[in-house]
């Protein structure tokens, strides 16, 4: 069966052909359940080889498919080839999955948009690429999905290309990933120098095997560090997310949040052995980003009121966590966390998608609240989705963030502070939002008239004729849109289950458990970690977890709905830190500059130099030609003069004669 | 006026000579026919440049795959005395350009009328074919020195003849300055010539012969090899001798700029391998340093350059001049990748720069305009005709899965194991490339069309016939370059030995580790 | 000093004095009339050298053809032209031309002086075959004859091209001085080209 | 004792004929006046060909001196005929007046 694991991409990408064919022949709303159909059989391949898997003994799971020899040059031999393993599987599952509900509900969402078909044939194509990244049994065809989710990702932000800003941020998301894509080119050639391949088994087992220098391993990991801050949004590169908001909702849920931005943790979990042979401060480097960028986006999300906007840092924040486990040694928990975010932030997403089709695209949460009397679904959903983000237990995310906070507290205690107060503010703003969007008062009816601009970024593009007339009410979502909201509530809320801790009585040896299942790819676990301080007191982490879940609850409680607090919303924290601001600053003032100079110096001295030249040999021959005065007498006074220059010489000096 | 048949190796059809005059006498036919017929010249034109296609795909598919030498070699001696011949033959290197030359043609003849005087510009465009043709087909160096200057004249006449507002002066100045490096080669030739007849003992122009008969003095080499690479450099072109491309291919009618940046650019990245690394290689060894800055320079260079242009045209052009950075960084390079990667890069950038010069063209011809400023929101009522552009664009940035990537991946692959920085330096140069294409498709696509642009007519069938054969090289050479690589890596793998032979290089290979447990391998 | 050589000074000094006299005029004298006068002076004196010498032949041609032909074919155009009146030579439009041309004139004379006087010792004094004259052969047509022979025995091909150029020559005259009917567009372009 | 005239009085007499005739032929402006100052060079050139015929012995310088006056009539011909035209669409023209040829 895992032979067939072609079978992933195939249907995506024969989707795709069909509806670049045929897409305005199916029209509105056939493309897109086709598409959806397409995403779903992938899903059933997957969990078709999910249990062939599962069925070979241990060391048997993993099974190289190669479809056909892609760049065969002398030594580089690279294969269009898949691999499929308990990590890649298991990655398809959840982006065939959570994928095949995100399109389900855009068949809702996006009822009615002229380029109806167009969007789908886009999220097919993403989906493809999805699955070559995670299936790529080399370097190589990770690229190319990894490029193939970029230029998608582009696509379908700039889906509302008439939109300045819509344009903007797709260019900026490609660009942006182009400067981490650079790393991970260098990596490949880094890779491809030192071991003479880019396929993952080699490249691990060479770096497990020790044949590969730590210098090396460490240049591959911190390369590939530098793609995925790109793809996964991490500090220095993180900028784009926060634009990307500006496709589709959907978009936003499937590619923003729940897949791609995690192709990064994806990317290091998969040569976990490059990062354990390189020296040890690389691992503690990656932990490092993964923290300061999970805080600082925390910090930025307190003060957001778009609701989108604030998902979005949510989502890095987030990511953060998983890039933090990694550098911990933690990769069980990294795709542990990356799975229940998967659910949960797809849950929100959509729900945010709800909640703006609801209000006719209203995106600023200050003129929203009260909502849930309105949409019960969403709401009820939407819940769930914060309490799993927020780490309350049960829910999912609880369980994945406290596995993160274990290994960052064996790591180091200030890595562990670090994710603490992240934990607790992100609890708060996500409280702050679900208040601001559903509780409270309801702020929308004094903007009922459709007349004023939003000020903050615009909302997503008219999609469903309202009644222009009608009374401003919001209203509940169809049910092609709330279907898939209940199924992914009900993943983000026992989505825990597949890894519960240790701690908790159930036996370890449960081949179903994530840590088990991942243990051929993974094999640093829990043991790695045992006898530290951390893992005699997990059931106290677990405790110090739970609260500062429920303080960052409480506080955002306490200050928005009680409103006993003033709310603290810096504008340093609404404006990211101006980060955002100084990097676009510097590349529009000194960078645009800089390149004008060059153009300029292309024009006026280079070319300049070429234009010279002709200038100075025209100059000159006019110059020369102006001797030239047309008077026959001085031409013969010349000769004459010439010629009793010639007798003198002759006469004279020479003395011939 | 050719003498006796030699060589065994000539096929029964002398093909390429075919291949070279079929071109000709289409030209010369053309030129002749009468005035009364106003059809007849483009019908000529069509069946002599289909039936040149028609030549060069069959000279792929008889090419004899994994032979790395010449093949369907074609010799007659023409002027004895001086030891010319009509040394004709192909090899995995210029296979791919002569087989891009003869498609390239039918399609620009079918799918691009001129403005006016259908007859000259029809017979200079076969005559344009004739010569590039003749250049990469030519192991003679006389007979490839005519070739190459030959190519001039027809250029020269496209541009200032159906060129736009400025056309002379690009005409001009593409002229002169190409022509003034072919000066320094001429006598490099000559002189070329005249010293490997010292060693062969007798005077020959023939390629082959004083490449592996003739062993120059390191300086003689040295100065023969910048004669030759001076010229090659203004034609391909390196930094800092590039701005006459610009002008040029701004200037050129639409064709023309096809041709030029799809086949002619070529001669000067061909020349540098055939006359320059084969002939000299020592002398090209020793002075890879130079080159490769060169090189990186020019990526980088003209990346910038390319994003502040107004012009979208120059901004294309400008684009070439980094893509064409990345062949000279791979040809100087010296590893079978980067190498290899460098002679499918010059076929990928022909097919996708050409197609982007056929949209830029087709912009023109709608708006009468090519200022980047002047266009906006075509996406909206042109989707298709932009949805063309993005496929070409994302194959020029080199998006994987598109033919673009392949070349920059192989040669950058293969540059780092012997120019690990001028790589680091180079690949940055891929960051840029999207900057500056996106922007432009930002500004020209995206975003409300004004009253100007409202109207812009959607793709036509013609075009979208046209443009058909690009789109398929583009998705074709991304997904499965095999049977291409498999072509040229021999011809590349004999080059790379030949400059082994002559310095004290070796070519690095990275240490295996397959099925090598645990070993450090460095042989 | 024999009477012989005594006339043969008087000969030449005042041929020579002619040939110079009539030399100056030709560049002094304003009135190109008169310049012409000068020349056929001058002329004459080259004719009496001739015939000092002994080419009595040339001498005669020289009297017919050039002072009798050419000289009056230089009156009849400037009597045709009517640029008989006399021109300013105090003035001068080029810079330093008249400076230029003393330092050549000067130059010129005095190098091939000072070349001729210092060759005097080398010239070789009659190494050829001779020239007939009337005075030792006791023909008064020796010099005539030897002429001829040579003119049309060596020189034959020469003779006859020299009739081609007379031919081609008149024949260019015509063509050049002949007023054709001129079509308006050649008179636009005409005062066209005389408005520059 | 006088000597006898020697040749080379001959020749320095012609050198100054030349010599008068080329520095006229450079300050005078009159084209007429011009050729005519071109007669006195030719004129110049040959007496010497006639001065050294004597003293060689040789009668082939004489013929030279035949050709050059054919030639001088052709040149005169063609000469004037030139300055004729000239002269009828610009009189009064003088050489320098003549200049459309310069850079």
């Amino acid at each position: 069966m895992a032979d067939l694991v072609w079978l992933i991409p195939a249907f995506p990408l024969a989707g795709f052909a069909l509806i670049l064919l045929f897409g305005r022949r199916l029209g509105d709303p056939r493309a897109g359940y086709l598409a959806t159909a397409a995403v779903f059989a992938s899903f059933a391949v997957a969990v078709a080889i999910y249990f062939d898997l599962l069925s070979r003994p241990e060391d048997e799971r993993q099974t190289v498919v190669t479809l056909f020899s892609w760049l065969p040059v002398g030594s580089l031999q690279i294969d269009l080839a898949f691999l499929a393993d308990p990590l890649s599987i298991l990655m398809c599952l959840f982006v065939t999955g959570i994928g095949g509900l995100i399109h389900l509900f855009a068949v809702g969402y996006m009822h009615g948009d002229p380029k109806f078909s167009k969007f789908f044939m886009y999220l097919n194509l993403f989906v493809f690429s999805m699955t070559l990244l995670v299936l790529g049994e080399n370097l190589l065809v990770t690229f190319l999905g990894w490029e193939g989710v970029g230029t998608c990702s582009y696509l379908l932000i700039s889906f509302w290309h008439t939109r300045d800003s819509a344009a903007t941020a797709g260019k900026k998301a490609f660009v942006t990933n182009r400067v981490g894509d650079f790393g991970v080119m260098l990596a490949m050639f880094l890779a491809f120098e030192s071991v003479g391949s880019l396929s993952y088994p080699v490249l691990n087992e060479a770096a497990e095997t020790g044949s590969l220098a730590a210098s090396t391993a460490s240049g591959i990991t911190l390369l590939l560090l530098l793609g995925a801050a790109g793809k996964s949004a991490q500090i220095p590169l993180y900028l784009w997310l926060p634009d990307a908001m500006e496709g589709p909702t959907p978009v936003s849920a499937l590619i923003h949040a729940a897949t791609m931005v995690t192709g990064g943790v994806f990317l290091l979990t998969r040569v976990n052995p490059v990062i354990v042979a390189s020296y040890d401060w690389v691992p503690t480097t990656i932990a490092w980003v993964g923290a300061i960028t999970a805080l600082f986006a925390a910090t930025i999300a307190l003060a957001q009121n778009d609701i989108k906007k604030v998902l979005a840092y949510s989502t890095v924040s987030q990511i953060g966590y998983m890039v933090l486990a990694v550098g911990t040694g933690a990769y069980v928990a990294a795709i542990f966390h990356m799975v229940t975010h998967a659910a949960f932030k797809a849950l929100l997403f959509l729900g945010a998608g709800s909640v703006i089709h609801g209000m006719h695209d209203e995106q600023d949460m200050r003129k929203m609240g009260a909502l849930r009397a309105f949409m019960p679904i969403t709401a009820a959903t939407f819940i769930v989705g914060w309490l799993a983000i927020a780490g309350v237990p049960p829910f999912s995310g609880f369980w994945s963030k406290d596995e993160i906070l274990l290994f960052a507290m064996a790591e180091s205690v200030p890595l562990y502070v670090v994710g603490v107060v992240t934990a607790v503010l992100t609890a708060f703003y996500m409280t702050r939002q679900v208040i601001m969007v559903f509780f409270g008062e309801a702020t929308w009816t004094s903007h009922a008239n459709e007349d004023e601009a939003p000020e903050v970024a615009e909302g997503d593009e008219p999609v469903e004729t309202h009644d222009a007339h009608g009374e401003f009410k919001p209203h509940e979502s169809p049910p092609v849109m709330w279907i898939p909201l209940v199924v992914l509530a009900g993943l983000a809320a026992v989505g825990g289950i597949i890894n519960l801790p240790n701690v908790l009585g159930i036996p370890s040896g449960t081949q179903y458990k994530l840590e088990e299942w991942l243990h051929p790819v993974v094999e640093f676990g829990e043991a790695e970690i045992t006898g530290t301080w951390a893992y005699d007191n997990k059931v106290l982490l677990i405790v110090i977890a739970v609260a500062a879940a429920l303080a960052g609850l409480v506080l955002a409680w306490t200050v928005y709905l009680k409103k006993r607090i003033q709310p603290w919303e810096p504008t340093l924290f609404a404006k990211g830190w101006y980060y955002d601001q100084a990097v676009s600053w510097f590349m529009g003032n000194p960078g645009r500059d800089g390149f004008e100079a060059v153009a300029e110096f292309d024009q006026k001295v280079v070319d300049g130099a070429v234009n010279g030249v002709a200038v100075a040999v025209k100059e000159t021959a006019s110059g020369t030609s102006r001797s030239q005065t047309g008077y026959v007498r001085q031409y013969a006074g010349i000769i004459g003069i010439g010629v009793v220059l010639l007798l003198g010489w002759f006469v004279v000096i020479r003395g011939i004669l | 006026m050719l003498a006796a048949e030699a060589g065994a190796a000539s096929a029964a059809f002398p093909i390429l000579t075919a291949l070279v005059l079929v071109p000709i006498v289409g030209a010369a036919l053309v030129a002749l026919s009468p005035k009364s017929r106003p059809e007849t010249p483009k019908l000529i034109a069509l069946i002599s440049a289909v039936a040149t296609a028609a030549m060069s795909i069959w000279l792929m598919a008889s090419f004899e795959t994994g032979e790395a030498g010449f093949q369907f070699v074609s010799k007659h001696t023409w002027i004895e005395p001086w030891g010319i011949s009509w040394h004709l033959g192909v090899d995995g290197i210029s296979l791919f350009l002569v087989v891009l030359t003869g498609i390239l043609f039918p399609i620009v003849i079918a799918g691009i009328d001129p403005h006016h005087d259908e007859k000259p510009y029809l017979a200079w465009m076969l005559m344009l074919q004739a010569g590039v043709m003749g250049s990469f087909l030519s192991l003679d160096l006389f007979v490839f020195f005519i070739f190459f200057e030959i190519v001039l004249v027809p250029m020269y006449f496209l541009i200032g003849g159906w060129g736009y507002e400025n056309r002379v002066y690009a005409a001009t100045k593409f002229f002169l300055y190409t022509m003034l490096g072919s000066a320094f080669m001429l006598v490099g030739l000559i002189a070329t010539v005249a010293i490997a007849s010292d060693d062969l003992g007798r005077v020959t122009f023939d390629l082959v012969e004083i490449a592996e008969g003739a062993d120059f003095a390191a300086s003689t080499g040295r100065w023969l090899f910048f004669a030759f690479a001076i010229a090659f450099a203004v034609k391909v072109p390196i930094f800092p001798l590039h701005t006459w491309l610009p002008d040029a291919h701004t200037q050129a009618p639409t064709a023309g700029s096809v041709v030029l940046a799809g086949v002619m650019l070529k001669l000067g990245t061909y020349g540098l391998l055939r006359f320059g690394l084969y002939l000299f290689p020592e002398a090209s060894y020793w002075s890879r340093s130079l080159w490769l800055t060169l090189a990186v320079v020019g990526i980088i260079y003209g990346a910038i350059a390319a994003t502040m242009q107004k012009d979208l045209k120059r901004l294309v052009a400008y684009s070439s001049v980094a893509h064409l950075g990345f062949i000279v960084l791979g040809t100087f390079a010296f590893t079978t990748q980067s190498m290899s990667g460098g002679v499918i890069q010059m076929v990928n950038h022909g097919v996708s720069t050409g197609a982007l010069f056929l949209f830029v063209g087709w912009i023109y011809e709608r708006r009468k305009t090519r200022q980047i400023a002047e266009l906006n929101g075509i996406q909206k009522v042109a989707p298709i005709f932009a949805a063309g552009f993005m496929v070409v664009m994302l194959s020029s940035i080199g998006v994987p899965g598109l033919n673009g990537f392949i070349g920059e991946f192989l040669i950058l692959t293969g540059s780092f194991l012997t120019a690990r920085w001028w790589t680091v330096v180079a690949a940055g140069g891929v960051i840029l490339a999207a900057l500056y294409l996106l922007w432009a498709y930002q500004r020209v696509f995206h975003g409300e069309p004004d009253d100007d642009n409202k109207d812009f007519p959607e793709l036509r069938w013609k075009e979208g016939l046209t443009l058909l054969p690009f789109l398929g090289l583009i998705v074709f050479m991304g997904v499965y370059p095999k049977p291409v690589l498999d072509r040229i890596e021999p011809s590349i793998d004999v080059l790379i030995s030949h400059v082994e032979e002559h310095t004290d290089y070796v070519e690095p290979e990275p240490s295996i580790v397959i099925g090598a447990h645990g070993e450090e391998e460095d042989e | 000093m024999s009477d012989a050589t005594f006339l043969e000074y008087v000969v030449f000094f005042s041929a020579a004095l002619m040939i110079l006299g009539g030399a100056i005029g030709v560049i002094t004298l304003k009135n190109p009339v008169h310049a012409a006068l000068g020349l056929v002076l001058t002329l004459f004196g080259v004719a009496v050298q001739f015939v000092a010498q002994e080419a009595h032949f040339l001498a005669a041609v020289q009297v017919i053809v050039y002072a009798g032909a050419i000289v009056v074919l230089f009156l009849f155009v400037i009597m045709l032209l009517g640029v008989d009146q006399a021109m300013d030579l105090s003035i001068e439009p080029i810079p330093i031309q008249r400076p230029l041309a003393a330092v050549m004139g000067i130059g010129l004379v005095g190098l091939v002086g000072a070349a001729v006087v210092r060759a005097r010792d080398a010239l070789v004094i009659n190494p050829g075959t001779g020239i007939d004259v009337a005075s030792e052969t006791g023909d008064n047509d020796s010099n005539i004859l030897q002429l001829a022979t040579n003119l049309y025995g060596d020189h034959v091909l020469a003779f006859q091209l020299t009739s081609v150029l007379l031919v081609v020559a008149v024949a260019g005259t015509v063509v050049l001085t002949r007023k054709w009917p001129r079509t308006d567009e050649a008179r636009d372009a005409e005062h066209e080209s005389s408005d520059v | 004792m006088i000597a006898a005239i020697e040749p080379t009085w001959y020749l320095l007499l012609a050198a100054m004929l030349f010599g008068i005739g080329a520095f006229g032929l450079l300050i005078r402006r009159n084209p007429l006046v011009m050729f005519m100052c071109i007669e006195l060079m030719l004129n110049a050139a040959n007496l010497t060909f006639v001065a050294l015929a004597t003293q060689l012995g040789d009668i082939n310088g004489q013929t030279a001196v035949f050709f050059v006056m054919v030639v001088a009539a052709a040149e005169v011909v063609v000469g004037l005929g030139i300055i004729v035209s000239i002269l009828r669409r610009r009189p009064g023209a003088t050489a320098d007046d003549l200049a459309e040829l310069k850079g």
